[in-house]
């Protein structure tokens, strides 16, 4: 049964992750892209983290996958404002 | 972790996750490739970093390989050495 | 239905690192090329996972996508035009030669492997690693070949390490310091660098029965450094010269030292008797972590740093620095 | 099993080959270095194809104490050609 939850759980965190990708595909310019990178990437791997916590017996290797997920947070939430501040300093140079 | 991983459903359900994830990663890669500024190809490396922190735990599972999560561990700290790199190395220091 | 899922996972990942490869060396633009060169160091530290090889995924992350990715983008400055042309200088005769050998070199690699993996089976190492696994002292089967079967190379490694760097230092000074950073960057520094040094010192503990090591421990405190220089370079002037030197040869000094010791307990040059080898193996990892990530460091400075030349690092702080950046 | 070992193998020889072709293309001293790590790159890839034994099979670690050293050194030389390349650099603005 626990097993049906935790894939249930990875597939949703996967659907944030193609979304997040397709975003950056699509969408105009590079703010909304970091927008949705940042979003959809970090709830998806939210949700996979908890997939994969679930199948994971030993609670050793838990606590570690919940610390990668808070590093991997903040790495997101920082480097993609350092891209959109340097964005913002490159547009405001050239035009 | 191997009593889990026997069971086919979970290993082909997991593989397939694995496989849609590397499809994330291929859409990330086509903006790394066509990205026109810099910037959208910054992007892309973020892509890749956490998914690959997926891909990463999606394996640790499969394979039984426990050692992968420290990978992962190490792949989510070096992606802000990445960017910080990429994003101080321009001409026009802030 | 697995081994399918599987297969088009590996042909995916395959293709993926291909078409990088391929990016990164025909794009005309040097920015563009080492920002795929970056994601080409991400999707190897995965390949390298795909292939239970967890030591080299780690070393893959933490120097592909970190150090030489930080080291190639330090370097670009350097030079004033960010584009190459490619061969159109070099003549068509040329480039068919150069294209023509490849190829061929890539048909002989090609059935020189079939004929390895199908023809001939080869006796396998591992299981002689395997053997002698419980005398090396460490349970991780990598770390017991790096640093006890194989500990020559290893020394002789961390001397090639040492030459590069010492070529790097006689030949120019530190890149100019980039300006100090904003409150962000330095914020998020206060909290991640000493993240990093915790994470290279667990790196290190843990390869003595877990994938790490004194390679990976070494190259994630370099990194840590170099986000330090990346976010406000003055932090880094309070490094004592001299110690820095010291650090850079303390790896190979405890290893001979050791090779010594067991000389004098009239065994071979580098053969741990079995009782110490676990400590022994800790104390030389120990050395190497520090001269690698000191090593790593200063090659990424690009240079000898500030009042490198005069002997007390007191009176250099009067002579200016030569090379007005 | 087989197949995957082949798979990855061949990749690395078509990784190697790409590196190779594109180091003695290109007139950039850093594009050249970018092949040459994407070379490097590929000889490792085909090291640990062949000592890949299949999921369940052990893996042979004395490739991969190989290809760790191969990972520094490749690093530090490329840092070492980097420093060769400033200063060639700096000798022809003068």
């Amino acid at each position: 049964m626990i097993e049906i939850i935790a894939l249930l759980a990875i597939f949703c965190g996967l659907f944030f992750f193609l979304s997040g990708s397709i975003g950056l595909l699509r969408l105009p310019d590079i703010f909304s892209r970091l927008h949705a990178l940042a979003k959809a990437d970090n709830v998806g791997l939210a949700l996979v983290t908890l997939g994969i916590i679930m199948l994971e017996p030993d609670l050793f290797n838990d606590i570690k996958l919940v610390i990668i997920w808070l590093l991997v947070m903040a790495a997101s939430a920082i480097s993609s404002h350092l891209v959109a501040r340097h964005a913002l300093r490159e547009n405001r140079d050239n035009d | 972790m191997t009593d889990t991983s026997s069971t086919s459903i979970v290993t082909v359900a997991l593989l397939v996750a694995l496989n849609l994830l590397m499809l994330s990663l291929l859409i990330g890669l086509v903006r790394a490739w066509i990205g026109p500024k810099i910037e959208d190809r910054y992007s892309a490396i973020l892509l890749l970093g956490t998914g690959g922190v997926a891909i990463l735990f999606i394996l640790a599972i499969l394979l039984p390989l426990a050692a992968l999560y420290d990978v992962a561990l190490v792949l989510a700290l070096l992606a802000i050495v990445g960017t910080v790199a990429l994003t101080r190395s321009e001409k026009s220091d802030d | 239905m697995i081994d399918l899922l599987w297969s088009i996972f590996d042909i995916s990942l395959v293709l993926l690192v291909l078409f990088l490869a391929w990016a990164t060396c025909s794009t005309q633009d040097m920015m563009r090329a080492v920002t795929l060169f970056i994601a080409l160091g991400l999707i190897l530290a995965i390949i390298w996972a795909r292939l239970k090889a967890p030591d080299l995924a780690l070393a893959e992350a933490v120097i592909g996508a970190g150090i030489s990715g930080a080291l190639l983008l330090s370097a670009i400055k350097d030079y004033p035009s960010t584009t190459t042309e490619m061969p159109s200088r070099r003549s068509s005769l040329v480039e068919w030669i150069i294209n023509g050998m490849t190829l061929g070199l890539v048909i002989i690699m090609s059935w020189a492997v079939w004929h390895g993996l199908y023809m001939s089976d080869g006796v396998r190492l591992s299981e002689q690693v395997m053997s002698h696994l419980p005398v090396s002292g460490v349970s991780n089967p990598v770390t017991a070949v790096l640093l006890n079967f194989r500990a020559y190379d290893t020394l002789l490694e961390l001397a090639v390490v040492l030459t590069a760097v010492l070529t790097v230092l006689n030949l120019n000074h530190k890149r100019a310091d980039v300006s100090a950073a904003s409150a962000l960057l330095l914020g998020m520094t206060r909290w991640l660098v000493p993240l990093l040094v915790v994470t290279s010192g667990y790196l290190l503990w843990v390869g003595a029965h877990a994938p790490g090591g004194a390679f990976q421990a070494g190259a994630m405190l370099a990194a840590a450094m170099i986000l330090l220089q990346l976010s406000n370079p003055s932090s880094l002037q309070g490094f004592n010269l001299s110690v820095l030197r010291s650090l850079l040869v303390i790896g190979i000094f405890v290893f001979v030292l050791v090779g010594i010791w067991m000389m004098s307990l009239n065994q071979d040059f580098l053969a741990f008797n079995p009782a110490w080898a676990g400590s022994l193996i800790l104390i030389i990892e120990f050395a190497a972590t520090l001269s690698i990530a000191t090593a790593l460091t200063l090659a990424y400075l690009g240079g000898r740093p500030m009042g490198w030349e005069s002997a007390n690092p007191a009176d250099s702080a009067t002579k200016p620095n030569g090379k007005p950046s | 099993m087989i197949s995957q070992q082949l798979l990855f193998s061949l990749a690395g020889i078509g990784l190697f080959g790409i590196g190779l072709r594109a180091t003695l293309l290109h007139q950039m001293l850093l594009a050249r270095l970018l092949a040459l790590n994407v070379g490097g790159a590929g000889v490792c890839l085909i090291f640990i194809a062949v000592a890949y034994g299949g999921i369940e099979q052990m893996v042979d670690p004395v490739p991969h104490a190989l290809v760790l050293t191969g990972i520094v050194v490749a690093v530090s030389a490329t840092a070492m050609a980097l420093a060769l390349g400033r200063r060639l650099q700096e000798l022809d603005d003068e």
